[in-house]
């Protein structure tokens, strides 16, 4: 099982190697959306410092739904998905191995939206510990949600617009959480930050669960 | 008084958004059914019952 | 319709993979009651976890106690409004809110929902603390808090209004301030 | 067309209910002590969402039910009776998730409606509100999701899957005022035949009356819509039976077409 996850996972970066996509195109455009903010808020930048931990997160989130479009375009051309399937891969193999590696990629998308983030907003971090957990937690719910969701539209015709619509929702309780964590983690606000951070550990366990669960009846025929 | 404004307009709006999806939802029932050709509209007939697809 | 499904019957399926379908059924089994623990592990977390969990707002209490670290951040504060406490001055409505027998000196700058007429009424306040000396029922205190925005919060009690039984206003919710160690002033 | 014997009695009952609903809430029943008449939203906001609450309930046990009967592929006459208990299932899973989305929705606008005149804004982003619209929002993801064309039998599993997904969020939305500190009252009112005692006794039966008519009528509409949704099925398989006759009415070739 493990093997047939680090296969899937291992295929899946080595795709990204040659083909660069995330690294050219989805952070880019999640830079992109903080440049649009800071546009935005030019007015007050108070403001800006004040909502960057939830800025991270939007910034985040959108990479994912891009980055999870991406993971299952890949495997929608000539009928890449069957051909694993055949293979002989289980189900639950094929979509962890996919969500390890977009996770790995949300990772690198999350690592240079922080660094856009100092450098644009000039935000200063005073409780580390709970940054990286948050952080860890959330980009990884983001990756399995996304993949529940990509695999569950891959293939069909209208899947560029339906995604966001599914994804969103769902991730918003990672949204929630993982802002006010960070919010906390960036000295703004006076939450309790490990309690949201707990949560954001919950929503993740969660999600494991669900995709636990639905892998089988997801891949079997998608 | 801006209470009997909202609570008129929270019972109108919740009558007219069923009695418009329940609208829909028979009008929907009687282009398809007429299509079908099970019947003419009012012939009361159930067409779960009158279809020999459903029947078996 | 024409029934165009295949008419011949199927072969038997082998016995090797009756067995692994028995197999694969009690693995199943296994992951779906692993699913449903962990979907109980993670309710019962995410209660526990955040049944402290300051979402909406602080109770007056809970606002005093947390003064330092909440600096001159804005919050939001609950408590129920003393009716005797209430003075409206050019357009600044100064009352005092009561929760756990902490009491709070508001000073609010935007017209007050209708509701905020109705005494004891439990609101939640938009704001921060404000350095200045205050008298409260409770005390002296060294801050007030500042608020441009009053939301009430109606309680889930439905009572029948009764023309021949209009409340005392000088008579607080029952039990509500029973352990207190000060007078509430009358109107 | 979607009319039966037993709709048209059912409907006719819905119909009366509602009037006699009406007469109720807006006459009736008192004014609350705090409130005043605004409480009469309550007899439209409270009885939307139990029915929506039931309505998603019913989703995700149908959906469950049709992951249940399409799990095997097996063939013959059993393929064939568990593939007709899928779809109808899914059906019904299609027809409740409509209607609630329906009173989701209107519980929101009556909601809001109602907080306006007892809290003094339309909306806050309490946990009860928030998790309210997200439990809208998939729901509605999970309509969008439907619509898609796909092969009828992925696209049941695929939804059955989503609907399982979205139904998670419900006790949250239930039980949020309970967990966090909400704007939103407390979840309150205990079902038992000696009333509740935070609710006056006229104001108690009107919300269970209430509840009983939108129940009623949600009902009428749900096994309407469920006819509809056969029809669409039926509707579907005449154009390709349509689509087939016309294929066989060409004359023959002999090399095997290999188009679909």
């Amino acid at each position: 099982m493990w093997r047939e996850v680090w296969l899937i996972c291992r295929k899946d970066l080595t795709v990204e190697r040659r083909a660069r996509v995330t690294l050219i195109q989805i952070v880019p455009t999640v830079l992109l959306i903080l440049v649009v903010f800071a546009f935005a808020f030019d007015a007050n930048p108070s403001l800006l410092g004040a909502g960057a931990g939830g800025l991270f997160w939007v910034a985040v989130l959108f990479g994912a739904v891009l980055g999870a479009k991406r993971s299952f375009d890949i495997e929608a051309e000539g009928g890449n998905l069957d051909a694993l399937r055949l293979g002989g891969l289980s189900p639950a193999a094929i979509l962890w191995g996919k969500a390890m590696a977009l996770a790995v990629q949300m990772a690198a998308v999350a690592v240079f939206t922080a660094a856009g983030l100092v450098v644009l907003f000039s935000v200063t971090v005073t409780d580390w510990p709970l940054l990286l957990t948050a952080a860890v937690c959330g980009t990884a719910a983001f990756a399995i949600c996304g993949c529940l969701y990509g695999a569950m539209t891959v293939g069909l015709r209208s899947a560029d617009t339906l995604l966001p619509l599914l994804l969103i929702p769902v991730a918003a309780p990672v949204l929630l959480a993982g802002t006010r964590a960070f919010d906390v983690a960036l000295g703004t606000s006076a939450d309790q930050g490990w309690s949201w951070t707990a949560l954001l550990a919950v929503v993740l366990i969660t999600y494991v669960a669900v995709g636990w669960a639905a892998a089988g009846p997801l891949l079997e025929d998608a | 008084m801006t209470w009997a404004a909202n609570v008129f307009s929270g019972y109108a709006l919740t009558a007219a958004a069923v009695v418009a999806y329940a609208t829909w939802v028979v009008r929907r029932g009687r282009v398809l059914g007429r299509d079908l050709g099970i019947g003419p509209a009012g012939a009361g007939t159930d067409p779960g019952r009158s279809h020999p697809e459903t029947s078996q | 319709m024409t029934d165009l499904s295949p008419r011949h019957l199927l072969p038997a399926e082998p016995d090797r993979a009756d067995a692994r379908r028995v197999l694969g059924r009690r693995r199943k089994a296994m992951i779906v009651g692993f699913v449903v623990l962990l979907v109980i592990a993670a309710g019962a977390a995410t209660v526990a976890g955040l049944r402290n969990a300051t979402l909406f707002f602080r109770n007056a209490d809970e606002a005093i106690a947390e003064r330092v670290e909440l600096g001159d951040r804005r919050f939001r504060l609950q408590g129920r409004v003393v009716p005797a406490s209430v003075a409206v001055d050019t357009g600044v409505t100064t009352f005092e809110v009561i929760h756990n027998c902490a009491s709070v000196s508001v000073r609010h700058s935007v017209d007050p929902p209708d509701l905020f007429e109705s005494p004891w009424i439990p609101v939640v306040l938009e704001g921060r603390w404000v350095q200045g000396d205050v008298v409260t029922v409770a005390g002296r205190d060294t801050h007030f808090f500042s608020s441009d925005n009053m939301l009430v919060k109606h309680t889930n009690e439905y009572v029948a209004a009764n023309e021949d039984r209009v409340p005392d206003p000088n008579e607080p919710p029952e039990g509500f301030l029973d352990d207190c160690p000060f007078e509430v002033p009358r109107l | 067309m979607t009319g039966s014997v037993a709709t048209r009695v059912l409907g006719a009952i819905g119909l009366a209910a509602a009037a006699v609903m009406a007469i109720l809430a807006l006459w009736v029943s008192p004014a609350d002590a705090v409130q005043g008449d605004a409480v009469r939203l309550m007899y439209v906001h409270v009885p939307s969402i139990w029915v929506a609450y039931g309505s998603f309930v019913l989703t995700a046990f149908a959906s469950a039910r049709v992951l249940w009967r399409t799990r095997s592929g097996a063939g013959g006459t059993e393929g064939v009776i568990a593939d007709r208990q899928a779809r109808h299932w899914d059906r019904v899973a299609g027809a409740a998730a409509e209607l609630g989305v329906m009173f989701t929705g209107l519980t929101l606008v009556t909601g809001s409606l109602w907080g306006k005149v007892t809290w003094g804004t339309y909306w806050q982003w309490d946990a009860r509100l928030t998790t309210t619209v997200l439990l809208f929002v998939t729901h509605l993801g999970y309509l969008a999701l439907r619509r898609l064309p796909a092969e009828s039998r992925a696209r049941a599993r695929r939804s059955a899957v989503m609907a399982l997904i979205a139904v998670v969020n419900l006790p949250i939305v239930h039980y949020s005022v309970d967990w966090w500190r909400t704007l939103h009252q407390e979840a309150s009112l205990e079902i038992g035949i000696g009333g509740d005692r935070n609710y006056s006794g006229e104001m108690y039966w009107t919300l269970l009356y209430s509840w009983a008519t939108f129940t009623l009528i949600a009902l009428w509409i749900g096994i309407h819509r469920y006819r509809v949704l056969r029809l669409e099925e039926l509707a579907e398989e005449a154009a390709l039976e349509e689509l087939l006759s016309v294929r066989r009415s060409e004359p023959s070739h002999d090399e095997p077409v290999t188009e679909r």
